[in-house]
């Protein structure tokens, strides 16, 4: 977070990509993304704005003006919790949440998300586990997480993880699924789906 | 003779609308107005009130090639003539027993309620309309064998071979 | 073919002027190409495009070909015929033609302005061109029918639209019939306390004229009272009007209030309406001390002797002109009139819908409406900004937009919340020293004098925080916040989020239609825009006129609007129905039903389908007769008609099959 | 002056038509005595070569009766045509299709089926099928193909005049021969009967209340009919207002409802549509479920509306969605 | 009818208590539950972050799991929080966009399921009150929680976006529930805002900061207890309560249990069936909170 300044203050039309705001808004019931009035209700609402870099509203700007590397490279949707206010209040009813959720795969697949930042790596870990066994095993995760981040950071939760384990809340095996074939049937399947929409041309969602 | 220049590859449906005058006329100038696009496949024959629509005329649609009609009236309690859809309804609900026991689809004859203020219901009917007979395909009626013989009969002749 | 030959008279010459209207159509269809596909149909004998055709050189082309006998029938392709058949009909009837022999094809807005394909738009223009043509050629030359126009007009709503549209026609020498279904006049500026953006005292430009429709000899004024039906037509209405009990006879009340002192509740007990529940009347009251007719109404929801029988009625027993009738029933009033506006006005949006904003749960949280009174001198505080601990706020907070330009209530600007949240600011500024926070979105000042407003309040240091108030609510962050309201709002024009603690907050709620606005557009035959305002004929071209020929929108029903323009609406109403009315007639369209009695069996299928009772049967002739001056022309009957007897001009059988062949077959 | 020469031929029909001929009574004298009949295979032993060695236009007028459903009959009409100065569409079925029209509702192939497969007297162990084709040891033998579907006379050749009704009502006949022989022909194409409804003349019609409303529809055969009152009014589908005048109205006369043999008046183009517009808009009710349940009265709106005229309506047979291309 | 019970992975770790709590309940209340045999992970908030049409996938099987053993009507029972909104999220999505739906739909059959829609996924709250209803629970009261002042905590995702029994602003649900049982509500606004989620375990200062935005508020409107619907919320706003101490001075100990632990609590049944033993901060003393009176003890 050492960002001593945003970015050049002047933006040359060259440095921004015009066509990140309608990739953005081709989520599904994205189109509304375009209808944004500025009027801040997301900001507003949201109880982690204070922590981010650029308030819910300057991303939707952001992303309707193209300014894609640094929204891609922000924190602020690594500080979304999901807890979906900003999308329930929204006047023009622009699902914010999901417009997080795809400028995160998006800085996922083009790999410029914050590096060590522990939330994108969360993420991955937990989809990581969640494909091969079918389910998330919490206590695995966290480990893997901190190992990934902040090994240092490990150290200091022991107590904490030491305490679950105590109360029976934290286990050492691995959680899985029975029948993990169905579930790979059901992953590749989808993959190829998806890689065949890509090959079609009509996949333009991130 | 002209014919409407089609794509060979895909098949655009012909859609005959018959609006009322007071209420779904209105509601597709407002869409025109305020500029909502959609299919270009539904042309409008305006009646003054959905109770002119004879049955015959919907007939005489699908015969001439249209491949659905589409019948839009205000909605129910909104007639400008107090009870016109009302009467439009119940000729609508025999006439499309008739059209079952015909074989044809009942997606190709449809009542739509569309007030004034509806334009994007115009809109959204006529997309709707028109993906679904696209899915259904051209209703191919065989020409009316009268059509070989044109010019002869009793009857006023229903014109043209076969679209 | 066949259809071309049964012309009705000999062969038919036809005109076809496509119009470019700019760029609006031609800059979607390929005009030339419709021309020339024009010039190929059967019967065609001039075929033409032109930039404007409901120019005057347009309308030129066409009378220059009728008079050279190129041309009999005329099909113009170009906007909706409810936008322009009136003009191309008439610019034929000045040289002589028929209007009737005429017919509109839409391809503007139901082609051009719909499509974005060039190829599939030009198809479906010569579709509509081509089913014009065959139709036009069975056109018959016909007549409008004229009937006379009565001289009365009825105005329903007594708000500033109303009355000023009232007092304009009154003016005129008409007579005018005022309906108000609340005791007195004057709506809801009546509750204000200054107008905007001038500040001058909104009672005192709005009483004077409250007490001229009272005095005026030429209206008849019925406060607490309703149209509960309305029969006929342009020129020809039928009304009955409700008028409820006001318990009151109103010619010998004198306004005394001598009843209200000797009521037997010695204090008021039950909200008022007229301060928006903010005080307390009793069962027999006035509205306020300029209610016009000054005349007391009891309550019988409240009063006593309606709820229990029992009650000494001290209040008929110190009437010395004996006006309280306890006895007095519903009345129905049947009036003839020629037109009709409606002003029934707007309500407010119910600020406790958006649950955030506190309303109904934090005492201090106000509607912007309920401020009105407070700041009012005759309001219930006497004009003091007090909060219920009586106490004057330090500071305050207005949201704007409460209601607005939200997708979940509604999707409108309500157009005057920005204007009155800046005259609320400077007033109570002005009476308690506050700090005075905007929340806004964008501000909205386009009008006389109103952008200099915005500009004076910015200099009397009114904060303006450009961001939608997320949230209202009493948790507390630091110990300044403690006890207050906090509001909770993204500065855009910051970027961060603020909170702000304050111990009033003011919500702007928007404008809305009346709740019972649907009912009331039933009733009057007229239509709704998805909002739930009353429908014009044309947002420009016919602003004040519904698709009901004689009935007329002033003010707010028609969208929310401020004083001034529902004034400037207001009299352009009078204006267009005393056109109509000076005329003395009004034509009818004749696309009326009419039988040919020759093929008519006398089975009577179509006499009961007749909304109006324009089918008689003749007994004698043992033949369905069509009274013209009744039939409104829907062709209900037409389509019964099991021996096609019956046919409605202009939509004959003939014409519509040919119509029909035309846009599938297009030839 | 020779005797104006005339034939009579069937087509797809019941025999009835040629009842009515001879229902003519004494007045059929009257018609031998003033015209030759040249062909008449109900009655006289004509063969079809005697019309192959006709003149072409030499039959003054060629009455022809039946729907058209077989090569024979095209053939047949075909030949009749060339040899008639002017056609008669003779009855409901050469009008309008009449009743074998009705199974323009079935394909041809589920006729056949019924007729040669399922039908009760069919051995069903052993059952055959017309093939149009077949050689035996006396040589090639040929039969009639049975249509796709039903046509009316004028979907087959030119036809002048109509007489409708099945069969048509002696007295309309009566006046046709007198126009033929006086020469007093109306424009070709008329339907040589009054162009105005069936309740013109209707003996009930003093009793169809100004604003009729039916609440039920219901079937003669399951209700007591009065024999008074207009049969509308009692809720019994009569199609009189639908349907040409001339026949007399003997059936509203014997308690029973019209069914429409006469077709439709001049200003009407499909007779069924219009006959359900007329009758649809007399279902007294405007909730839409009510209308649903009136209107439920009315058991087959194909087999009622379209009783005579499937052939000649609109649509003209089922819906072969087979039939369909391009998808 | 029996209500397919759908724990979803933190009821088998941090939440144990919310899962022994629930069955015991429901045992109780004679509500039939059965397990989803073979069930996993919702697809929740992190797996969405990396693959969407995944996440879909992941929920989709479950409800082709669910859909199979109702009659048509399979009534699905979710307590976690997250895996309600996962699964609603996807349910809806699989009705409105029919591109998702067509590719679900492969990927289903791929693995031999297919789902056609028919699953309602309900959270416990919406059943006890819609289903089983207040009459039903009062009776079982035994021990009601007189004295009991309790801040009903519903947490973001389970009000929102999806949820139709209850207001989205202003729940009711749990309050009604803690008021049949005998306890106290307060009023508070913070009913549904967001706990910091799994921000807790990534970017903890800020995760904390929410949850003791949280606890403080509660605790200044003098509740007892915080009540919870859901795994992450509970273990977010009780574990965590050391730390809050040090950084934010968090003013003593806030306990934190699961409606359905209370509910447990006050029809009479055992502390450890319901899992109070796993609990960092023990709950007020059940002797006083059943003689009632208000001698209430704070943690």
């Amino acid at each position: 977070m050492e960002k001593w300044q945003g970015w050049d203050k002047i933006q040359y039309e060259a440095g921004l990509d015009p066509h990140f705001g309608t990739k953005i808004a081709s989520i599904p019931g994205g189109d509304k993304l375009l209808a944004c009035i500025q009027c801040g209700t997301c900001s507003g609402v949201c109880p982690l704005s204070p922590y981010m870099d650029y308030t819910p509203r300057q991303i939707v700007a952001m992303i309707r003006a193209g300014f894609k590397a640094e929204v891609l490279s922000s924190y602020t949707t690594w500080l979304c919790a999901s807890c979906y206010s900003c999308t329930v209040e929204c006047p023009k009813e622009i699902k914010i949440t999901d417009v997080m959720y795809a400028v995160k795969r998006m800085a996922i697949q083009e790999g410029v998300y914050p590096k060590r930042f522990p939330t994108p790596v969360l993420a991955s870990e937990f989809f990581h586990s969640v494909e091969k066994t079918g389910r998330s095993t919490e206590s695995w995760l966290l480990v893997r997480m901190y190992l990934k981040t902040n090994p240092f950071k490990m150290l200091k939760q022991a107590m904490l993880g030491f305490n679950l384990w105590r109360r029976g809340r934290m286990g050492v095996g691995v959680e899985s699924i029975k029948r993990k074939d169905e579930l790979h049937r059901l992953f590749t399947a989808m993959e190829n789906e998806t890689r065949a929409e890509r090959r079609a041309g009509q996949e333009v969602r991130p | 003779m002209s014919e409407p220049t089609q794509r060979s590859d895909s098949f655009e449906p012909r859609i005959v609308a018959f609006f009322c005058n007071w209420c779904t006329y209105t509601a597709a100038d407002l869409a025109g107005t305020a500029r909502m696009t959609y299919a270009p496949n539904a042309r409008v024959v305006r009646v003054m009130c959905s109770g002119r629509l004879d049955p015959q005329f919907i007939l005489a649609a699908l015969r001439n090639g249209a491949d659905g009609v589409l019948i839009g009236g205000c909605h129910p309690g909104d007639c400008h003539y107090q009870e016109g859809n009302y009467k439009a309804l119940r000729r609508f609900i025999l006439l499309k027993r008739m059209l079952a026991s015909f074989g044809i689809e009942e997606e190709r004859v449809r009542l739509e309620w569309i007030a004034a203020s509806e334009g994007e219901k115009v809109q959204r009917v006529i997309n709707e309309m028109t993906d679904t007979i696209r899915r259904l395909g051209p209703l191919r009626l065989e020409p009316l064998p009268a059509e070989a013989a044109e010019g002869h009969g009793q009857k006023v002749a229903v014109h043209g071979g076969a679209v | 073919m066949s259809a071309v030959n049964a012309s009705p008279n000999g062969t038919p010459k036809v005109g076809v002027y496509v119009c470019h209207c700019g760029i609006n159509i031609a800059g979607v269809i390929d005009v030339t190409k419709v021309v020339e596909f024009a010039k190929t149909l059967p019967n065609v004998t001039v075929a033409q495009e032109y930039k404007f055709m409901c120019s005057d050189p347009g309308q030129e082309l066409i009378q220059k070909d009728l008079k050279d006998g190129k041309i009999d029938r005329v099909v113009v392709a170009s906007c909706s015929p409810l936008m322009h058949e009136p003009t191309f009909r008439r610019a034929m009837a000045a040289c002589g033609g028929n209007p009737f022999l005429f017919q509109m094809a839409n391809i503007r807005e139901h082609v051009s302005w719909v499509n974005k394909e060039k190829g599939s738009a030009t198809e479906k223009a010569k579709a509509l061109v081509a089913a014009a043509v065959r139709r036009v050629v069975f056109h018959k030359p016909l007549q409008k029918t004229q009937v006379p126009v009565n001289s009365d007009v009825l105005i329903v709503g007594g708000g500033i639209s109303g009355i000023h549209a009232a007092l304009t026609m009154a003016d005129a020498g008409r007579k005018v019939y005022l309906v108000e279904r609340e005791p007195t006049i004057g709506g809801h500026m009546a509750k204000f306390d200054k107008t905007f953006p001038t500040l001058d005292c909104s009672a005192c430009i709005l009483t004077p004229k409250m007490s001229q429709v009272r005095a005026h000899p030429n209206i008849t004024l019925w406060t607490y009272s309703e149209v509960a039906e309305i029969e006929g037509y342009v020129g020809n209405f039928k009304a009955r009007v409700r008028r409820k009990p006001k318990y009151v006879d109103e010619g010998l009340c004198v306004g005394c209030l001598e009843c209200i002192e000797a009521c037997i509740f010695k204090k008021g007990k039950f909200k008022d309406e007229f301060n928006v529940g903010l005080s307390l009347r009793k069962p027999i009251y006035v509205p306020f001390p300029q209610a016009t007719p000054l005349v007391a109404v009891i309550d019988p929801e409240t009063c006593a002797f309606f709820r229990t029988g029992k009650c000494k009625q001290t209040c008929a027993e110190v009437c010395e002109r004996k006006a309280i009738d306890f006895n007095q029933k519903e009345e129905i009033k049947e009036i003839n009139v020629g037109a009709i506006i409606l002003a029934t006005g707007f309500k407010t949006f119910d600020a406790s819908r958006i649950a955030r904003y506190g309303y109904g749960k934090y005492p201090t949280v106000y509607t912007s409406l309920e401020v009105e009174r407070l700041v009012n001198a005759a309001g219930p505080t006497g004009g003091e900004v007090l909060l219920p601990n009586g106490q004057k706020p330090k500071a305050v907070g207005i949201v704007h937009c409460v209601g607005s330009r939200d997708e979940k209530t509604n999707r409108y600007c309500s157009r005057v919340c920005c204007m009155y949240s800046l005259k609320l600011a400077h007033l109570i500024h002005e009476r308690t020293g506050a700090e005075v926070y905007n929340f806004y979105i964008d501000m909205r000042t386009p009008g006389k004098g109103y952008e200099e407003f915005y500009d004076r309040l910015m200099k009397e240091n009114v904060h303006f925080i450009r961001g939608r108030v997320a949230e209202v609510s009493d948790w507390a962050m630091t110990p300044e916040e403690e006890g207050k309201l906090v509001i909770r709002a993204e500065d855009t024009l910051v970027g961060a989020v603020r909170r702000i603690p304050v111990d009033m907050v003011v919500l702007s709620v928007g404008l809305e239609p009346q709740p019972d606005a649907d009912e009331v557009r039933r009733r009057f035959n007229i239509s709704c825009s998805t909002e739930g305002w009353f429908l014009e004929r044309h947002p420009k071209l016919a602003p004040v006129s519904t698709f009901t020929d004689g009935i007329f929108l002033a003010g707010a029903c028609q969208g929310p609007k401020d004083i001034p323009d529902c004034v400037a609406q207001a009299g352009a109403a009078a204006a267009e129905a005393l056109a109509m009315i000076d005329r003395g007639h009004v034509e009818l369209e004749p696309n009326t039903a009419f039988v040919t009695e020759e093929f008519c069996s006398g089975c009577k299928t179509c006499v009961p389908l007749c909304p109006y009772s324009a089918i008689s049967f003749d007994t004698s002739k043992n033949k369905a007769v069509v009274n013209g001056a009744l039939c409104k022309g829907c062709g209900t009957c037409v389509a019964a008609c099991p021996s096609g007897a019956l046919q409605q001009n202009l939509f004959t059988d003939e014409e519509i099959f040919n119509e029909i062949e035309g846009v599938v077959k297009y030839v | 002056m020779s005797k104006p020469k005339v034939g009579f031929y069937w087509c797809a029909s019941c025999g009835g038509c040629e009842e009515a001929v001879v229902d003519l009574a004494e007045g059929i004298l009257d018609v031998v005595a003033a015209v030759d009949i040249v062909f008449w295979p109900v009655a006289l032993d004509f063969k079809r070569s005697d019309v192959e060695a006709l003149v072409d236009g030499e039959l003054a007028v060629c009455f022809i009766n039946g729907a058209i459903r077989s090569s024979e009959q095209c053939e047949m009409v075909e030949l009749l045509r060339r040899k008639a100065k002017a056609v008669i569409a003779f009855g409901s079925c050469a009008q309008l299709g009449g009743i074998p029209g009705l199974a323009n509702e079935s394909s041809r192939a589920a006729v056949m089926d019924e007729a040669y497969k399922h039908a009760p007297s069919v051995d069903k162990g052993n059952t055959v099928e017309p093939i149009p084709h077949i050689t035996v040891p006396e040589g090639k033998l040929e039969l009639p193909v049975l249509w796709e579907t039903v046509k009316t006379l004028d979907q087959v050749i030119d036809v002048d005049y109509y007489l409708p009704g099945c069969p048509p009502p002696v007295e309309l006949i009566g006046n046709a021969l007198k126009a033929i022989l006086s020469g007093q022909l109306p424009p070709k194409g008329t339907v040589l009967a009054p162009d105005i409804a069936l309740c013109e003349h209707c003996d009930r019609r003093e009793t169809k209340p100004d604003k009729l409303s039916v609440k039920q529809f219901k079937r003669p055969h399951l209700t007591a009919v009065d024999p008074k009152e207009c049969l509308l009014a009692q809720g019994l589908l009569c199609l009189g207002p639908v349907t040409r005048d001339g026949c007399g109205s003997p059936c509203i006369k014997a308690n029973m409802p019209c069914t429409g043999c006469l077709g439709p008046t001049s200003n009407v183009r499909d007779y069924g549509a219009k006959a359900l517009s007329a009758i649809a808009s007399t279902a007294g009710a405007n909730d839409e479920k009510e209308m649903e349940k009136i209107l439920a009265g009315i058991v087959d709106p194909v087999g009622t509306f379209y009783r005579y005229s499937l052939p000649a309506s609109f649509l003209h047979r089922r819906y072969q969605p087979t039939a369909r291309g391009g998808k | 009818m029996t209500y397919v019970y759908f724990p979803g992975c933190s009821l088998t770790s941090t939440g144990r208590g919310y899962h022994e709590s629930l069955q015991e309940v429901c045992r109780a209340l004679e509500v039939p539950i059965q397990e989803l045999e073979d069930w996993n992970c919702c697809g929740a908030t992190s797996y969405m972050a990396v693959d969407e049409s995944k996440a879909f996938a992941l929920s989709a099987r479950n409800l082709a799991l669910a859909e199979r053993l109702g009659n048509g009507s399979t009534q699905m029972m979710v307590p976690c929080a997250a895996c309600y909104l996962g699964l609603n999220k996807a349910q809806h999505y699989l009705q409105e966009f029919p591109a998702i739906r067509g590719k679900v739909d492969k990927a289903l059959a791929a693995a031999g399921l297919a789902y056609s829609g028919r699953v309602q996924i309900r959270h416990p709250l919406d059943i006890f009150i819609k289903d089983i209803g207040r009459d039903k629970i009062a009776a079982r009261v035994a021990k009601p929680l007189a004295g009991l002042k309790v801040a009903c905590y519903y947490g973001c995702q389970l009000v929102r976006p999806y949820a139709e029994f209850d207001d989205q602003h202003n729940p009711t649900t749990m309050e009604t529930i803690m008021t049949v049982l005998g306890a106290e509500v307060i009023d508070w606004p913070l009913k549904t805002r967001c706990c910091g989620g799994s921000l807790t375990g990534t970017i903890e200062d800020v995760g904390l900061r929410l949850s003791y935005i949280i606890l403080t508020e509660a605790q200044k409107r003098g509740a007892d207890l915080v009540a919870t619907a859901c795994p992450l919320c509970q273990f977010n706003l009780e574990c965590y309560q050391g730390k809050m101490n040090g950084r934010f001075g968090l003013n003593g100990k806030v306990p934190v249990a699961y409606f359905t632990q209370l509910m447990g609590l006050a029809f009479g049944l055992s502390n450890k069936s319901l899992g109070l033993n796993r609990l960092f901060v023990p709950l007020p003393e059940r002797r006083a909170v059943a003689a009632g009176g208000g001698a209430h003890v704070r943690g």
